[in-house]
């Protein structure tokens, strides 16, 4: 069997200016700060990132905008990283970040349609809404929804709790929020985790994320400390 | 300020019932699981990805793989559960969660909602909000009557919508109302006010419930 | 807390005739069968059925069958109960089954549509085939996919495999398939279980279908014995 | 007829690469997996809900609650997961099997495949082969080359359709086809059946491939 488990460094090689990435976490809970860490380090621009929120600066996605790699930022939260709103107002266009919001249960839905092979789905969210603008609404059993089409990236980073050597994956707690959906989302997959074991370790009942989605293991992941 | 939050947040708590699956925002709705009758146990949801969130983790005793919605560490209650993103809000647009209780920058009387965005400020986003009002059996909007002496309910919201038609109940320091197809009804004033200065505190007409009830704090 | 835990016969006092009823399983592996036995009991007629297949005869799905109480089989698969095809071509009105087919993934996705609140998705599956009649076909990015709608029931008949007093379940193995999205899909649950435990005796990490869903509780369900 | 099948099951297993991720069909297919070089492990799929499906049970330990697709008792192997039905075709029509093998009633020049229904027989239902075929990377139907010497391999199947331009490769106990934008193309010709034989036993015009090989056995 292939060989899966590398630096993070190594994972991140395929990562080039403009790649768009997926990263799981909620508020950096949930987030790989070692591949995060080795995307600052290569430098990487021009990214496209998708993730539920800003981070906060010094954690999270909030390290690639404070050094400025990302063009586009796809997320439903920015209010705890201040940086965002800078960054979205200045008037240097080397340092613009375009924000695009969308609504955090739609965030996840769109990327898991991806995942599943979905051409998109119907949502009540956001009918009447700004959000609502250039989309299809259609209507079903006499209520109106939304068409949202799927989202996909390049790559997506995720952190784990406890992965085995094939990349099925556990994710404690909050940690699991949209790791499991990215995992399915993305052309090339990187886990960042905590505990790498032997396979056949992870009862199968209790396995989230299937080895098949993971192309890269990396360990070294710890909680981040308060 | 503090006692008007207590008493809003005392009121919003009578509304939910034993077992309920509850979603409670940020800010002063959070405060509300502290004011619960003892016999009365409801189920925290964070959108986050728990069901049976419990109270914020003590000090020194935090697990970091645990936080509620707006990244504080909490802990969780016997019989919790962790979730995915998509299963989180499979939930909450399913129509599982009982209730949920949100703050308000504007509410109108077709029960339209605007909390998420301020043209021309900082924008946060939506989060969670567009999906729990839309997707929640009840939503109860909790919130002080007036910004600064502005009117905050509405004959119609001037700010952008988080979505249209959803909201259930409002209830401020001042009473508590319904909004119902006729518009939106007084159905308890709080003693410290009068049905007049309640009327103006309010930017649209207020129909006032027969059983008009004192609010109590 | 309410207690959920009851009989079988209490658990299914409220299906009448002409309920419709969503059950777990997958060829009678992850069919509640004291639920089903209960019901045969109680001999509700016209029932629609929801379930991936007709189980076999004396399993699951197949008893119901047998006992002329199912009017309608929403099913992906009825090829293993050939009672299936012989209640779809007989001349009695009484003894007729209608059965409605449905591909497989569809029949899940549309259950789980249900249960988190989508108008409906958009699936490659049965374009161009007679799975497409009658339902609208919507382009996406340059492919044609069939809008299919939720699927919703009065009640499901869940198989766990340890279940708290709550009702967080877990399933063992394959009994997992259609459960976990039924659970979500109805109006009135029941797991029939093969082990009631204690609140908080699951870890919260493993929790399959959340307690919130789950009416009603009953123990004594058993692994089919070979 | 056992050798034939062997056959068929013999080249499509050198279809599968190492660490493939592939779902095999009820009957001939599944026999595939006893065909694979030593050095290639394969990550079984089963629709019901494993990924890393192992051998079928030994009789006396088997486990009642893991049966594969066809109602049999199957192991798993080291690494196993189990999943829902929703998680099982997520897989299966996000893409992430690489390979299916199915059985086939009709497949025509178009790639369009016929395998679940005969009007006026009994009908089983389609089960999981219309998302399979739809989903996969690469769909191999694995069949007899005729039925009792009719043909299935034609210009336009006339039983209905699972699925619509979804075969990329046909392997039957004359040859192995791969269907292309131009038609089907005959890459490998068995040594029992001279050109004239295969052409004959199909129902649409066999492109023959320039690079012409021997199927082996």
């Amino acid at each position: 069997m292939k060989n899966k488990i590398m630096t993070a460094k190594e994972a991140i090689a395929g990562i080039k200016d403009g790649s768009s990435i997926m990263v799981g976490g909620f508020m950096a809970c949930g987030t790989p700060e070692i591949l995060i860490d080795a995307l600052v380090e290569k430098g990487a621009k021009d990214l496209t990132i998708i993730c539920n929120d800003a981070g906060v600066p010094g954690r999270g996605v909030g390290k690639l905008i404070t050094n400025g790699q990302v063009k586009t930022l796809i997320a439903s939260h920015v209010g705890l990283n201040p940086e965002v709103a800078q960054r979205m107002n200045t008037e240097d266009p080397g340092e613009k970040l375009e924000c695009i919001l969308v609504p955090q249960g739609t965030l996840a839905e769109r990327i898991r349609a991806c995942g599943a092979g979905l051409g998109g789905f119907l949502t009540p969210t956001g009918v009447g809404t700004i959000v609502a603008e250039g989309k299809q609404v259609i209507n079903v059993g006499g209520k109106d929804y939304l068409l949202e089409e799927p989202l996909k990236a390049d790559f997506a980073l995720l952190r784990g709790s406890v992965t085995d050597k094939f990349g099925n994956t556990e994710y404690n707690g909050t940690t699991r929020t949209f790791n499991p959906m990215m995992a399915t989302a993305a052309d090339y997959v990187i886990v960042g985790t905590c505990e790498i074991v032997e396979i056949g370790d992870i009862d199968p009942n209790n396995v989230v994320t299937s080895g098949i989605f993971v192309d890269a293991i990396v360990g070294g992941e710890k909680p981040w400390q308060i | 300020m503090a006692d008007l939050k207590a008493r809003i947040a005392t009121r919003v708590a009578k509304e939910l019932k034993d077992g309920d699956v509850v979603n409670l925002g940020i800010g002063l709705p959070t405060k509300v699981a502290n004011y619960l009758p003892c016999d009365v146990h409801i189920i925290l949801q964070s959108e986050n990805g728990i069901m049976g969130m419990g109270p914020a983790a003590e000090e020194g005793k935090e697990d970091v793989d645990i936080i509620n919605a707006g990244a504080q560490y909490v802990t969780v209650n016997k019989g919790a559960m962790y979730f995915d993103s998509a299963t989180s809000f499979g939930i909450i647009r399913g129509g599982h969660v009982d209730a949920t209780v949100l703050g308000a920058l504007q509410v109108d009387k077709h029960g339209n909602l605007a909390n998420w965005i301020v043209p021309g400020k900082m924008v946060s986003g939506m989060g969670g909000a567009m999906d729990l009002v839309v997707g929640a059996k009840k939503v109860i909007i909790s919130m002080l009557h007036t910004q600064k002496g502005a009117h905050k309910i509405l004959d119609e919201c001037t700010l952008p919508y988080t979505a249209i038609k959803v909201v259930d109940m409002i209830v401020t320091e001042m009473g508590v109302m319904e909004v119902t197809d006729e518009g939106i009804v007084l159905k308890e004033l709080h003693p410290d006010f009068t049905l007049d200065e309640i009327k103006e505190a309010t930017g649209c007409k207020l129909i006032i419930s027969p059983d008009l009830k004192p609010m109590q704090d």
